[in-house]
């Protein structure tokens, strides 16, 4: 029964990671990630670590939901409705998987492992805190320092406010024309408004909102020369769905 | 154990069938068809130009990244909840210290106004 | 430890069903009653009684409005998932002595992981129409939903220190002298706000809002809106019957039968939740962030310093 | 009988908005936010010559089986004793049931069933699209309309919000581009120096009734909008006003305890003056007409008169929720603001 239920958690874990890089959309691509930790958390309890197996699907899905805003942030075309290919060099990816997966499965088959295994009964949780608390005391606070100090530097890198000033100062790409303002013409972002104090003054720049002009919003070939981002190679976009 | 997680399963996986049947239902055998007039997005009478799909600017991103951070110490907190009683004062001194390294972390971040709006 | 009997799988697809089948028709009467009573409207018990009952049949009488171009799969997954989820939240709370249906040793985790992906259920709702204000909605409820996860996870972890154990049966064993409402009096509260925060109502009705025209549900009609409602409340339950059983003593209690004093707390956590629903106005996301992080996250460490000093 | 409330939308033209706002009073009849929820799209007032694609619009949002009922007709034919929000609760009641049991006579589409892009079968794959960002993909352009800034366009959202939306007032319609849920840029469909605040007319108690109505149900307290409006309703003379001045300020000591005041507080900044004092200007003077008082005369926070392009400028910034409570608070003169652009 276990046998079966952990083929059926490794084929599921194995297929929805495949499917990660076959979807267009990135939320979907996000979560099909997270359907395959889900399966190897499955997995971790049917080999008795049910407490990290079950803290996996926890700690997942958490940083999965994470990782899904900054997908959709950083991606102009997040849902895919527009196919789009994944893949880049897929067939050095390909090779490189295949060796990496006969390396671990040589491993997997050859190693010597240790033999001591666990009872059903056996309190693994509380094993785990004595070490915690015990043995594996200093690796355990200095985690808590480097925590501390992945805190501190994501705020630093990617907090637009802060007691010294705006977060744009001194990292702003030059301006388009010679002379120009750096910030964007729709950047909103005022520093006193930010202290608390009234957003008067501002200049919100020439858009004209008034009219929804179609004509702008219709994207010509120069859009996808221009929009080469990120190595995408258009030309390899193929439709799966 | 393991009879306990099958349960777990079973009871998600009637849970899921029924709610994906009335809905799947609902897709193929509604007798009414939406119309393309009646599929555009509420927006109180005016059609929206383009896709609401976007790149989304999250506003409270670098409060996600502190979060990610802070997080993790969770993983720790289980195991030494259910050892605390046996272990007593130690426990709570070891914890005590790791937490408070972290509350730092979260004041700074408060400080720098990571939780407001960017 | 405690010595329960694990129930069968089939047992136990029957007892979540009856449990959740009756607590969510409870719940929406609740919510009527509340909704009545706070208008000042005559409650009239047999129309609201009925109630649940009339708005599930006019709802799958109606039309479901497809959207132009929805994640159709994300779209079915949203209400599905956040029902499933609660059901499986159900599962690890005991219902009365000796019956749990799952007796998963780490309980308080397992409820955690679920109500980590019903994040994921809910930004689904949002995100899946493809509509400007539920896209809005869906977000800033993550923002929201991240800010409550610490909360939730420190009060369950302060429960869990007298108990000795991650397991929800355990914890209610540990309250036989006295409640966790009494010993850690800050877990309960702060586990309501979560439980609002979860279910989207009150003060942190931040996803199906009328400020943005219905929010994550301003899409949703017929069948598609009754599952997503029938999702909530279960959910609502979930909540209710684990506040009930990690700070209010579970199935402790005088001369009645454990699981009848079980059924009477969730009841009570019910009806709590659906008052603070009706009578509570939103407030803005990002003034919860601030105040989850500023003042509810250190609350939540002194809960958690009172528990370790109390079991010392 | 219906047992459970009809579910209505509201599609009112800027002269009627208020008025419609009295239904909730009516336990037989539930305003919703959004026409998919509704079963009945009420229309009232005047719908101008420019609003009527979208009030087709809206009508066909609505899931069948659905049914109009116009609030205008029925407020023609009734005497001038009866009680024009009675016999539209009723007229709507009726319908409802009769749509509702006989759904093939549910109202059909208003607009032509066509899409307003061609795409099928246009483009490499068939779904409109060109490369990555081209094309009208299923019908739409691809969103990120925004200017082009080192080859990335920006993430903007554009959207043209109203005239017929739930939680704004009828009538009033707005250009607004978001980035996120921010709002980087708003203009409101009116000429821009028109004065549109109403805080210091002497505006019938009732109106001010209906507009705290409305205003409860968008901060997500609907069972205290009902109790306003029943309070707006015996103002305007329907039943019993003996108690009127008593019953409101035991309202206002009850949303006392809603944790109102935390939630508007320092939203809407606006000469020192922010939305929650705008909306106890409005309590105010609320207060002031029913204790007999000259409500000319009652404090007035938020009274002073501004132009939709200050009140562009004050919710620029905001999130969209912050700039509905705003606007809110400010309580629009949409009528005012509409003829204003009509007219030149």
């Amino acid at each position: 029964m276990i046998d079966v239920a952990f083929v059926v958690f490794s084929v599921a874990a194995v297929a929805s990671g495949y499917g990660v890089f076959r979807v267009d959309s990135m939320i979907r691509a996000t979560y099909l990630l997270l359907a395959s930790f889900l399966n190897v958390g499955a997995i971790l309890v049917l080999l008795l670590a049910e407490y990290l197996g079950v803290a996996l699907l926890f700690m997942m899905t958490v940083e999965m939901i994470v990782m899904g805003l900054f997908m959709v942030m950083f991606m102009m075309n997040p849902a895919g409705l527009n196919p789009m290919n994944m893949v880049h060099q897929p067939r050095f990816a390909a090779a490189a998987g295949v060796i990496a997966a006969a390396g671990v499965a040589v491993v997997a088959v050859f190693a010597d492992f240790p033999d001591a295994p666990v009872g059903a009964e056996s309190a693994t949780t509380r094993e785990l805190g004595i070490e915690l608390l015990g043995g594996s005391m200093l690796v355990f606070e200095s985690i808590g320092v480097t925590l501390l100090a992945t805190m501190v530097c994501s705020v630093i890198l990617s907090s637009a406010t802060g007691r010294f000033g705006d977060g744009y100062e001194g990292s702003l790409a030059p301006a388009l024309e010679p002379g120009g303002d750096h910030r964007p013409a729709d950047d909103l972002y005022d520093p006193d408004a930010a202290m608390g104090h009234s957003m008067h003054g501002m200049d919100h720049g020439g858009m004209d909102m008034g009219e929804m002009d179609h004509s702008k919003m219709d994207h010509g070939d120069k859009d996808m020369d221009d929009m080469d981002m990120g190595g995408m190679d258009h030309g390899d976009m193929d439709h799966d769905s | 154990m393991m009879s306990a997680f099958a349960a777990v399963l079973a009871v998600i996986a009637v849970a899921l069938t029924v709610q994906v049947t009335a809905l799947a239902r609902s897709e193929w055998a509604d007798p009414f068809v939406s119309a393309a007039p009646q599929r555009v997005p509420v927006l109180g009478g005016h059609e929206p130009a383009t896709h609401a799909w976007s790149r989304f600017h999250v506003r409270y991103y670098p409060m996600t990244l502190v979060f990610v951070a802070f997080e993790m110490e969770m993983m720790f907190m289980y195991p030494w909840a259910v050892v605390f009683v046996e272990e007593g004062a130690k426990a709570l001194v070891e914890m005590g210290m790791f937490l408070t390294i972290l509350g730092v972390g979260i004041v700074y971040a408060y400080k720098e106004r990571v939780f407001s709006w960017q | 430890m405690n010595e329960v009997e694990q129930l069968s799988a089939p047992l136990a697809i029957v007892v979540v069903s009856v449990v959740l089948v009756v607590g969510v028709y409870v719940s929406s009467v609740v919510g009527v009653v509340a909704f009545r009573s706070a208008a000042g409207q005559p409650l009239r018990p047999a129309s609201a009684a009925l109630f649940p009952a009339r708005e599930a049949r006019r709802l799958s009488r109606q039309q479901s409005v497809r959207t132009e171009r929805p994640d159709m799969i994300l779209r079915v997954l949203a209400p599905a998932g956040f029902l499933g989820l609660a059901a499986a939240a159900v599962t690890v709370i005991p219902l009365s002595p000796g019956i749990v249906v799952a007796d998963v040793g780490t309980g308080i985790v397992l409820f955690g992981a679920a109500e980590a992906l019903a994040i994921v259920a809910i930004f689904f709702h949002g995100w899946s129409p493809n509509s400007p204000f539920a896209l809005v909605a869906g977000y800033r409820f993550v923002a929201v939903a991240l800010s409550y996860e610490l909360l939730s996870m420190f009060v369950l972890i302060g429960a869990a220190i007298p108990a000795e154990s991650l397991s929800i049966g355990a914890i209610v064993e540990s309250q036989a002298d006295l409640w966790n409402v009494i010993r850690q009096p800050l877990g309960f509260p702060l586990f309501v706000i979560v439980s609002l925060g979860v279910t989207f109502s009150g003060p942190l009705d931040l996803l199906d809002s009328n400020d943005l025209a219905g929010g994550g549900s301003v899409e949703d009609s017929g069948i598609q809106r009754l599952a997503w409602q029938i999702a909530r409340h279960a959910m609502r339950i979930a909540f209710a019957a684990c506040a009930a059983a990690v700070f209010l003593g579970g199935w402790h209690g005088p001369l009645l039968p454990g699981g009848l004093w079980m059924a009477l707390k969730t009841f009570a956590v019910i009806a709590l939740l659906g008052f603070l629903d009706v009578f509570v106005a939103r407030i803005s996301a990002e003034r919860f962030v601030r105040l989850a992080w500023g003042v509810l996250l250190p609350l939540a460490f002194l809960d958690l310093l009172i528990a370790g000093v109390g079991a010392l | 009988m219906a047992v459970t409330p009809i579910e209505v939308f509201v599609a009112a033209g800027a002269d009627r908005w208020h008025e419609a706002q009295a239904l909730r009073a009516h336990e037989l009849v539930r305003l919703v936010p959004t026409p998919r929820h509704a079963t009945v799209l009420l229309v009232a007032g005047t719908i101008l010559e420019s609003e009527r694609a979208a009030l087709d619009r809206v009508h066909d949002q609505l899931p069948h089986p659905r049914e109009v009922v116009t609030w205008d007709e029925i407020a023609a034919a009734v005497d001038m004793a009866d009680d024009v929000v009675d016999a539209v609760a009723f007229e709507i009641v009726g319908r409802a049931d009769a749509v509702v049991a006989d759904p093939t006579t549910s109202s059909p589409t208003r607009l032509p069933d066509e899409e307003t892009h061609e795409w099928r079968d246009v483009g490499p794959f068939g779904q409109g699209g060109e490369g990555m960002m081209g094309g009208t993909p299923y019908g739409r352009a691809m969103a990120m309309t925004a200017d082009d800034r080192d080859g990335l366009r920006l993430d903007r959202l554009q959207l043209r919000l109203g005239p017929f939306l739930g939680q704004l007032p009828g009538g009033l319609v707005a250009d607004v581009a978001l980035q996120g849920e921010v709002i980087q840029s708003i203009e409101f469909a009116c000429a821009g120096s028109a004065p549109v605040v109403t805080g210091d007319r002497s505006v019938p108690v009732a109106r001010r009734l209906l507009w705290l109505s409305h205003a409860l149900h968008v901060q997500g307290l609907d069972a205290f909008a009902v109790r306003a409006a029943r309070l707006a309703r015996r103002s305007s003379g329907v039943g019993d006003d003996s108690r009127l001045a008593s019953d409101f300020s035991s309202l206002r000591r009850r949303l006392r305890w809603t944790g109102l005041r935390s939630a508007l507080r320092d939203v809407g900044d606006r000469d020192g003056v922010d939305t929650w004092a705008r909306w106890s200007a409005h309590l105010d003077a609320i207060s002031a007409s029913l204790d007999g008082a000259d409500p000319r005369l009652s404090p007035a926070g938020g009274s002073m008169p501004i132009t939709a392009a200050e009140l562009a400028e004050t919710i620029t910034g905001l999130t969209l929720t912050d700039a509905v409570s705003t606007i809110i608070g400010f309580d629009i003169d949409v009528p005012a603001m509409t003829t204003a652009a009509v007219e030149p």
